[in-house]
C-alpha cells in the first residue's frame, strides 16, 4: 500500500519543509518514502508543491496525478487538486486563506485555520507545520513523535530558536482536528 | 483575508488628468514571472519605452538569453526569439545581417553573457556587428538557483562558492564591458545601475543612445546594468539597492566606456 | 548501516566523493545543480578540487585534462550541457581518458523544460559525439542505486578507460529516498602508467586522440573496438522483476522502470502476469538476457520518456518474434503506473496489431 | 484638487515595496490584503491627495502596475 | 547541358548558391574548408552574406537567427565541428527553423585524422543533439548527386520546416567529377508566415524551443513527431543497382556504395548474382524497400566506413532472416572494390555464419 | 641530383672545441612537419631550451593545439597531451589544478586561442590560472589552409577573405593580449616578434619570464609571438620576416602589456 | 574499363595540376573520370599525389590501391608506388631525380629525363606536364590536343605566359617517348 | 684555426634559407644538391673559416640542425 500525500502552497510557506519533514519521519518509522518538490522557474512566489509516497514496498513512482491526500495552503492549491484528489482523498486546507467551499463532495475536506494556529503559536512561518499536524491526526501516516524527531535532527541550525514553536504547532494542528473529529468529520469542507 | 479587485481605482477623477506614465506599447499585457524586485522587469520596461520613444517597435528584433529572462520573448510586444545560453549574439548576428535595416537586439544576464556566452560577445563586438546588447549584471546566475557568475564579487557568498569568492582560485570580478570597449567595433559601451530613480533613469538614456548608436550603424553598442536579485542575494529588495550601490557600485563603477564620436555629437547632450 | 534521506543529485555528489573522485568541473544547469552545488561544499573541505568551469565545454576538456594526469574526474549536466559536450567526449574516448559524467536528463528538444526526460538516450548510447565509440552508460532508477553505481562507475573508468555516464533523469535527481551510504573509500595512490606526470626518469607520454595516417588510425580503431567488445561482454547490467512466468514483458529503463514496477505489481493484482526488464546497464545493453526472455513472453510493452529511443534497441533483440507496444512521454510528463497498467491490460485483449494514438503505438 | 494620481493594477503588484520606498510624496502604502498570487499589493493610503504624478513609482516598479496621470498644467491666463 | 569538372565541396556550394541560398556562416576545417572557401568568394558577389564566424558554435547559432527571418541559411563542417553543433541542432528542431548543414566527415573518434569517414552516421541520424529528433538526412554518392540534392535542400528544410543535412564523407568533399550544374534559381520572395520580419501591422512572432509546462511541451513534441512520420512516410530515397535478381545484397551509402557498385560489377562477372542497395536517405531510412529485398536474398553484405552504425538499421530491418555480414572501415581507410568482392564471393562460399576478423564480422 | 649524406661535416677538428648550441633535451629528435622557413619550429627550440635551462623538463606537461602545431607533443621531450580545438587553456586547468607543483603550458596558434577559444583563455585568464600559453600569431589559420583569422591584417587577403579583410564586416584585428592584461589574474602578458635575431632572443627571454611567472604562482602569464607563415602568405621565408617587420609590427607592436610586480623585481633585469 | 594512374611528386612540382588536365582531357574526350588529391598536413614540401580513374562507365572508387599507371617525379614517389603498382602496370619516373633502377620486372617502367626536357622547354617547373605527355604517349587515355584544349582552359590566368611552354613540354615529353618506343620499349627501367 | 664552426643535419634541412640570411659571417650556402626530402639543404661555404661560432644560425633555424661549435677561450698567459 503507498499513500501519496501532496503539500501545497505559496513560495515561502514552507510546503517543501512540511514535505521533508514527514518524509524523515516515514523514514525512521521505518516505511519507504520518497519525496520529490515541484521546481519551476520562479525563484520566489508562485506556487510550490512537493509530493511525498510513503509506502511499505519500495516506492514506485514518486509523483502522482491523483494523490490520496493534499495539504492546501492557499487557494491556488485547493483549485489545482480539490480536481485532482483520489475518491475518498484528503484535502486539508486553510480556512484563514482560502474561504471558499469545496465543490467536491467525494473526498472529506477538512478547513483548518492554519493561520491564526499558527499566529497563536508564535509566527506566521508555523502554518507549514501546524498543518502537518492536522494532516497526520487525519491519516495516521506517522507518529507525531516521528516528526518531533524529524525536527530535532533536521530543523536547520539557524532556525534553533523555532524548534519549540514548531513543535507546538505540529500538536495545535493535530489538537485542532482530534477537537473536530470529536465534534464531527464532515465529509464537505 | 480578500481577494483584491484587478485594478485599485482612486477616487480622483481620472477624466480630469492627463496620463503621464502608462504601459508602453513594446511591452504585451503579461504578467512576468520575475521574483519581487527583481530588476530584469524594471529593465524590460525601461527598453521597451525606449523602442516606444524611436518608433522602431514594428521593425525591431529581440533576442531573450538562457536565464532568468529567458521569457523576455513574450514580454516584449515585438518579433523575439530565444537563443541557445550564450549565443545570443551570434543569433543576432544571424539575424542582422540578413536584415540589415532592423534593430536587433539581445537581452543577456551575466552567466548567459560573460560566462558561457564570452567567445560569442566577444566576435560579436570584434566584428562590429549593429547590435545592441543590454547586459544585466546581478553578479549571479539567478534562474538556475543562485550560483557564482563571472562577475559575483570577490568575498561573495554563493551556492558555488559558499566560503566566499575567493579571487585566486575562483577568479577576480569580470570587467567585460570595459574589455570589450578598447575594441574598435564597438561604437557604445557603458555601465548603468538600477540602486535608485535618477540612475534609472540615466539607464534608459543609455539604452536609448545604444540603440540610437545601431540606428545610425556605427557598431556594436552595449549597456551594462547592475541589477537587483534579491533572492538569490537573500535580501528584501529595498536592501538590494543598496547593496547594488554599497556592494557593487565600488567594484563595477558607471560611467562610459566608449561613445563613438558619431553618437557622441548628436545624443549625448540629453 | 543507517539510511538516511538523501536527494538524488547529492546522493550522487557523496557517493562520487566516497568513491574517492579527486577532481570536479562543472557547471551549474537545472535539474542537476545540487549535484555541482554540493560538490562545491564538500570538496574543499576534503582538500579535493572543484572548479566551476565557464561552460560544459570547459569543464568536460578540464575533466579530459585532469584525467590525463591519472586522478578521479568528473562532470555533471543535463541535457542540453550533455549536447555541449559530445566534441569533448569523442577526444576523451579516441584519447582512452577514464572520466565519469552525470547526466541528469530533462525535457527537450531545445531549451525544452527542466522536468525529467530520457531523450539523451540516443546520444549517449549511440554516437556521443562524432567517431565510433560508445561511453558506458549506466542507468539507476532509485537514489539508492544512483550511489551504488557512481561509487564503482570509477573503478569502470579506469578499468577500461573509458568514458563513464550515469544516466538519470529530473526525477532521480531531484527527490530524496532513504539511501545507505557506503563508506569513504581511501584513495589509491598508484598512478596508472599511461598518466601525465612529468618525465622524470622515464620516456615522456603523450595522450592524443590525432592519428593521421589511415591505418594508424584504423588500428586505433580497432583496438578501442576490442576494448568495447570487452565491455560488451563483461559490463551489462540488469534486473529482471516478475519474469519467470511473465506473459507480457515491460522493458524499462530508470525512473520509468520504478513506475512499471508499481505498474507490474497492479497488472499481477488484476491477474495478468506482467513482469519488467529493466536494462541498468543502456550501453552495453543486456541484449542476451531480454532475447532470452522474448521467447517466452506474448507481447513487450517499452515504456520510456521520449518518443521511442530505447525502443529502437528491443525492436533490434525482438526481432520480429512477438508484438512489440510502446508507451512513450515527452516534454517532462512522467507515465504513471496506471498507464503502464492500462496498456498490459490493453495488450491482453488484443492479441492482434493496432496503432494507438499518440505516442502508444503498436510497433510490431 | 489633487495634482496627480495613479491607478494600480494590484493583481499584477508582487508586494516588492520599491515605489514606497521610492515615491516622494509617501502616499503609497501596503493593502492588508493579499492578491490571488499570494502578495500584499501596494495603494494608495489616506495622503492620496499628496501625489504630484511624478512618476517615480511607474519608473521603479519592476512589474509595471502604475498608469500615471497628472492635471494639465494650466495655461498662464 | 555541359559537364563541368567540379570538386565536391565547391560542387556543393555553388548547387546551395544556385538553391538560393541566402546566408552563410562557417568555420574551417579539413576537408570540408573549400566549400566554406567558395563561399566567401562567391556570395559577397552576389550580393548575399558570407560570414566566417569564430567557431562552430557561433556558426550554427548564426545560420539559426538567419533561419528565424524566413532566409535560406547553411553552415558546413566536418565530424568535430558536427559534435560542436549538437546543441544547436536541438533548438533548431525545437524551434522548427528551416536550415542547411553540410557535413563532410573524417575520420575519429576525436581529433582523429582528416581523411574520409561515415562515423557521424549515429550523430546525424540518430540524436543530433539531445530530445526527441531527427534531421533530414541525404547522402550523395556522387560530386553530381551532391549537386542535386543540395540543389533541392532547401525546399525541404522549408517545407517542413526542418533542419536537412547533407552527409558526405573526405573522399566526396576532395574529389573532382563532371557534373551538370542546375540552372541559378531567382529566389523566391514570399516570406513564411512564422518569419521573425518585424511586426508590423500584425502581432508579434516569437520562435522558441522552451515550453515550461510539461503537457505543453508534450503536445510540440507530438507535433514534432507527426511531422517526421510525415516526413518518414515522404522523403526516402534510395537506389536499387542490380537487385532484381540479386543473390547478394550489399547495402552501402555515399563513398562506400559508389565504390560498392564497381565490386557489384566485378562480382557478377564473376558469377556471383550480387547488387546493391544504396539508401540516399539516411534518416528517413528507406527501410520499407529494402525490407522487401531482404526475402528475396541469401545474404546481407552492409559496408560502411565506420564500425558498424547503419549496420544497427539493417539488423533491426532484416530482423534475423537472412545472414548478415559487416565489413568497416575505420581511421580514413577506404574500402577497395575488390575487398568488397571477395566479400561477396566468401559469402556465397560459406552458407554458414563465421566470423571474420577485425571489422568483418558475420552479424546475425 | 644526389641525395647528402645524413650529416655534412665541416674540416674543421671538433674535438677541439666546445659545443655552444645543441639540440636542447626538451626537443625529441623527430624531424617537424612544418614548412620551410615555419616559425613553429624556431619558437619550439626557444620553448626547449627556456625547459631545459630552467631545469623542469621532468615535471613540465605541455598541452598542443589543434593547428599546425598540433604534433608539439610529439616534439616536445616531456609529458604532454592534445586538446581540442580552442580547448588548450581549459585541459591545462584540469591538469595544473590537479597537479599544481607542475609545470603546465600550452602552445596555440591564433584560430586556436583567439578565435574559437576565446572563451577559455579568457575564463583562464579571469581566474588567474598558474599556467603559461604560448600564443603565437601568425594572422591566419595555417593548418587548414589559410584562412582568416581573428589577428589577420586588416586588408590582408586570405582564402576566406579574398577580397582583403574588410574590418567593417569581418572585424579589426583582434589584440587579445592588451586585453587579458587587463585582468588581474594575468601576471605577465607580452607580445614578442620573430622578425630578427635580436627580436627572436627577447622571445626567448620572454618565455623564460613567463615560465618563472609560473613557478612563482604569480598567476597566468601569455607570450604574444608574431610568427611567420610563409606558405599562406605565399612568400618566401626570408621575406615572410620582413613582412612581419613591415606589416604586422605596426598593428601588433611588441611589447610589455603586464609585468607582476613579483616577477618584475627579480627577473626583468636580464 | 576503369584505368587509375597515380601523378606523385613533391609539394610544388605540379602532380595536382597534372592530374586535373587528364581530367579535364578525360571529360572533354566524353569518358568518365575522377580526381583525387591526397590532403595531409603539410601544407608545402613533402610528398603530394593525386589519383586519376578513367572509365567508360561512373567510375566506383576514385582511390586506388594498385594503380595502372604511375607518374613518380621524385623518389620517395617511385619508393612508395613501384610495389604497388598493378602488374604489367606503366611507371614514368623522372631519371634526372631518380637515380636507382626498378626492382619490379612485371612491370613497363619508363625512365625520362623529364627535368632536363623541362628545361629545355624554359621552366623547370614544366616537368609535370612532360612526364604527362610521356604518359599518354605510353598509354594512350586520350590525345594530347585534348590536353593541349585543358590548358587553354585551365592554366590559371596568371600563368597565361606559361601556355605555349606547356604545350612545348607536353609534346617533347611525348615525343621523347615515342623516340624511345621506336628504338625499344623496355620492361625494366 | 677557425674561431668556430657548425654541423648541419642537412637532411633535416629544408631549404628555407633563414640562417644564409642571418648568418653575420656569409659562410653558409645552399647545396647543389637535393635531400631527401626534395629541399636543397645548407652548408658552410668556401668561406667556412671564417664562421665565429656566434650561433645565430643555431637561432633562427627553424628545424633545429646546427651545432655550433666554438674554439675554447684561450687564457689570457
Ligand atoms: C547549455 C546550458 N547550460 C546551462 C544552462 C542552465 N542555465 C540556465 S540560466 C543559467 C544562468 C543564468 O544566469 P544569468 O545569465 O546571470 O541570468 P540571470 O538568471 O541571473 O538573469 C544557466 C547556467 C542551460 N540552460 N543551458
Ligand atoms: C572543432 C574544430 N574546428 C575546426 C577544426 C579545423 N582546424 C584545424 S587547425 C585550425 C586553425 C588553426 O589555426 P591557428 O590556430 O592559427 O594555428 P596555425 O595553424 O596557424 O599555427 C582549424 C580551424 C578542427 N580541427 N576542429
Ligand atoms: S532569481 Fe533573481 S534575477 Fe531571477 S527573477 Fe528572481 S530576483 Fe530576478
Ligand atoms: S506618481 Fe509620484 S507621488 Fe504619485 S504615487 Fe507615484 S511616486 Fe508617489
Ligand atoms: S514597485 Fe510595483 S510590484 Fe513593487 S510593490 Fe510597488 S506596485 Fe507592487
Ligand atoms: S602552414 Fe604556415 S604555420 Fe603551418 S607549418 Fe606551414 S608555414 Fe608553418
Ligand atoms: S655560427 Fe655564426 S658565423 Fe658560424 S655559421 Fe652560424 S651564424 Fe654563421
Ligand atoms: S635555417 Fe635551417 S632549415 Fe633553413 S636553410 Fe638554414 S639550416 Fe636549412
Ligand atoms: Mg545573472
Ligand atoms: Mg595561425
Amino acid at each position: 500500500m503507498e499513500t501519496s500525500i501532496i503539500i501545497s502552497g505559496f513560495g515561502g510557506q514552507g510546503a517543501l519543509f512540511a514535505g521533508q519533514l514527514l518524509a524523515y519521519a516515514a523514514m525512521e518509522s521505518g516505511k519507504e518514502v520518497t519525496w520529490i518538490p515541484s521546481y519551476g522557474p520562479e525563484m520566489r512566489g508562485g506556487t510550490a508543491h512537493c509530493t511525498v509516497v510513503i509506502g511499505d514496498e519500495p516506492v514506485g513512482s514518486p509523483l502522482v496525478r491523483n494523490p490520496d491526500c493534499v495539504v492546501a495552503m492557499n487557494l491556488p492549491s485547493v483549485d489545482k487538486y480539490e480536481p485532482l484528489l483520489k475518491t475518498q482523498g484528503r484535502l486539508i486546507y486553510d480556512s484563514t486563506l482560502v474561504r471558499r467551499s469545496l465543490r467536491r463532495t467525494d473526498i472529506a475536506g477538512v478547513a483548518i485555520p492554519a493561520h491564526d494556529i499558527a499566529t497563536r503559536c508564535g509566527s506566521q512561518r508555523l502554518v507549514n507545520v501546524a498543518m502537518l499536524g492536522a494532516l497526520l491526526t487525519l491519516c495516521p501516516l506517522v507518529d507525531l513523535a516521528a516528526v518531533e524527531q524529524a525536527l530535532h535532527t533536521h530543523l536547520p541550525a539557524r532556525h534553533a530558536a523555532l524548534l519549540r514553536p514548531n513543535i507546538v504547532a505540529l500538536h495545535a494542528g493535530a489538537a485542532y482536528v482530534k477537537a473536530l473529529a470529536e465534534t464531527q468529520i464532515t465529509a464537505r469542507g | 483575508m480578500n481577494i483584491l479587485l484587478e485594478h485599485e481605482t482612486p477616487a480622483t477623477d481620472l477624466d480630469q488628468m492627463e496620463i503621464v506614465y502608462q504601459r508602453p506599447d513594446a511591452l504585451t499585457d503579461l504578467a512576468t514571472h520575475y521574483c519581487p524586485g527583481c530588476s530584469h522587469g524594471v529593465i524590460h520596461h525601461l527598453i521597451a519605452e525606449v523602442i516606444d520613444e524611436l518608433g522602431i517597435r514594428s521593425h525591431t528584433i529581440g533576442v531573450a538569453p538562457v536565464g532568468c529572462a529567458v521569457f523576455a520573448y513574450k514580454y516584449f510586444n515585438l518579433d523575439s526569439c530565444e537563443a541557445a545560453h550564450g549565443r545570443a549574439p551570434a543569433m543576432a548576428t544571424g539575424i542582422k545581417r540578413v536584415l540589415p535595416d532592423h534593430i536587433v537586439f539581445t537581452y543577456q544576464g551575466d552567466g548567459d553573457l560573460a560566462s558561457i556566452g564570452g567567445n560569442e560577445i566577444l566576435h560579436a563586438a570584434l566584428r562590429g556587428e549593429r547590435i545592441t546588447v543590454i547586459f544585466v549584471n546581478n553578479a549571479v546566475y539567478g534562474m538556475t538557483g543562485g550560483q557564482m557568475a563571472p562577475t559575483t564579487l570577490a568575498g561573495m557568498k554563493t551556492t558555488s562558492s559558499p566560503a566566499g569568492r575567493n579571487p585566486l582560485t575562483q577568479g577576480y570580478p569580470l570587467h567585460l564591458t570595459e574589455m570589450l570597449a578598447t575594441m574598435p567595433g564597438v561604437a557604445y559601451a557603458v555601465r548603468r545601475s538600477m540602486h535608485s530613480v535618477a540612475e534609472t533613469r540615466k539607464t534608459k538614456k543609455a539604452i536609448r543612445h545604444a540603440f540610437t548608436a545601431q540606428q545610425q550603424g556605427l557598431g556594436l553598442s552595449i549597456v551594462e546594468i547592475l541589477a537587483a536579485c534579491p533572492t538569490n542575494w537573500h535580501v528584501e529588495p529595498a536592501d538590494a539597492l543598496d547593496y547594488i550601490r554599497d556592494r557593487m557600485l565600488p567594484e563595477y563603477p558607471v560611467g562610459d566606456f566608449k561613445v563613438s564620436e558619431g553618437l557622441g555629437d548628436r545624443r549625448l547632450g540629453d | 548501516m543507517t539510511r538516511e534521506l538523501w536527494k538524488g543529485n547529492e546522493a550522487l555528489a557523496e557517493a562520487a566523493i566516497r568513491a574517492g573522485v579527486d577532481a570536479f568541473f562543472g557547471y551549474p544547469i537545472t535539474p542537476q545543480t545540487e549535484l555541482l552545488e554540493y560538490m562545491a561544499r564538500r570538496m574543499p573541505e576534503l582538500g579535493r578540487t572543484f572548479l566551476q568551469a565557464e561552460s560544459e565545454i570547459a569543464a568536460i576538456n578540464m575533466v579530459y585534462g585532469a584525467a590525463c594526469t591519472g586522478v578521479r574526474a568528473m562532470t555533471s549536466s543535463s541535457s542540453p550541457g550533455i549536447s555541449l559536450m559530445q566534441e569533448g567526449f569523442s577526444y576523451i574516448a579516441g584519447s582512452e581518458a577514464p572520466c565519469v559524467v552525470v547526466d541528469i536528463m530533462r525535457g527537450g528538444p531545445g531549451l525544452g523544460n527542466i522536468q525529467p526526460g530520457q531523450a539523451d538516450y540516443f546520444q549517449i548510447t549511440r554516437s556521443a559525439g562524432h567517431g565510433d565509440f560508445h561511453p558506458l552508460v549506466l542507468a539507476p532508477a532509485t537514489v539508492q542505486e544512483a550511489v551504488d553505481l557512481a561509487y564503482i562507475s570509477f573503478d569502470l573508468a579506469f578499468r577500461y578507460r573509458t568514458l563513464v555516464l550515469l544516466a538519470g533523469d529530473g526525477a532521480l535527481g531531484q527527490m530524496m529516498e532513504p539511501v545507505e551510504m557506503p563508506p569513504m573509500r581511501t584513495p589509491d595512490a598508484t598512478q596508472p602508467d599511461w598518466a601525465l606526470t612529468g618525465a622524470k626518469g622515464r620516456p615522456p607520454r603523450t595522450i592524443t586522440s590525432l592519428y593521421l595516417d589511415a591505418d594508424e588510425l584504423a588500428s586505433v580503431n580497432a583496438r578501442l573496438q576490442e576494448k568495447l567488445k570487452t565491455i560488451a561482454a563483461a559490463e551489462q547490467r540488469w534486473e529482471c522483476f516478475m519474469t519467470d512466468d511473465a506473459d507480457l514483458l515491460v522493458v524499462a529503463f530508470g525512473t520509468v522502470a520504478r513506475i512499471a514496477k508499481s505498474a507490474v505489481r497492479a497488472a499481477r493484482a488484476a491477474g495478468v502476469r506482467a513482469g519488467l526488464f529493466r536494462p541498468i546497464s543502456l550501453w552495453p545493453y543486456p541484449a542476451p538476457v531480454l532475447d532470452g526472455l522474448v521467447d517466452q513472453v506474448q507481447g513487450v510493452l517499452v515504456a520510456e520518456m521520449n518518443a521511442g529511443q530505447m525502443l529502437e534497441d528491443v525492436r533490434a533483440i525482438v526481432r520480429g518474434r512477438t508484438p512489440i507496444r510502446f508507451l512513450g512521454r515527452t516534454g517532462g510528463v512522467i507515465p504513471m503506473p496506471d498507464e503502464i497498467t492500462n496498456e498490459l491490460t490493453h495488450m491482453t485483449r488484443v492479441n492482434h496489431r493496432t496503432n494507438g494514438a499518440g505516442m502508444k503505438r503498436d510497433v510490431e | 484638487m489633487a495634482k496627480g494620481t495613479v491607478t494600480i493594477q494590484t493583481d499584477r503588484c508582487k508586494g516588492c515595496g520599491l515605489c514606497i520606498q521610492a515615491c516622494p510624496q509617501h502616499v503609497l502604502a501596503f493593502t492588508e490584503e493579499f492578491n490571488a498570487r499570494g502578495y500584499r499589493p501596494v495603494q494608495l493610503d489616506e495622503r492620496a491627495h499628496a501625489c504630484t504624478g511624478c512618476g517615480v513609482c511607474a519608473v521603479v516598479c519592476p512589474d509595471v502596475v502604475f498608469t500615471v496621470y497628472r492635471q494639465p498644467a494650466r495655461r498662464a491666463a
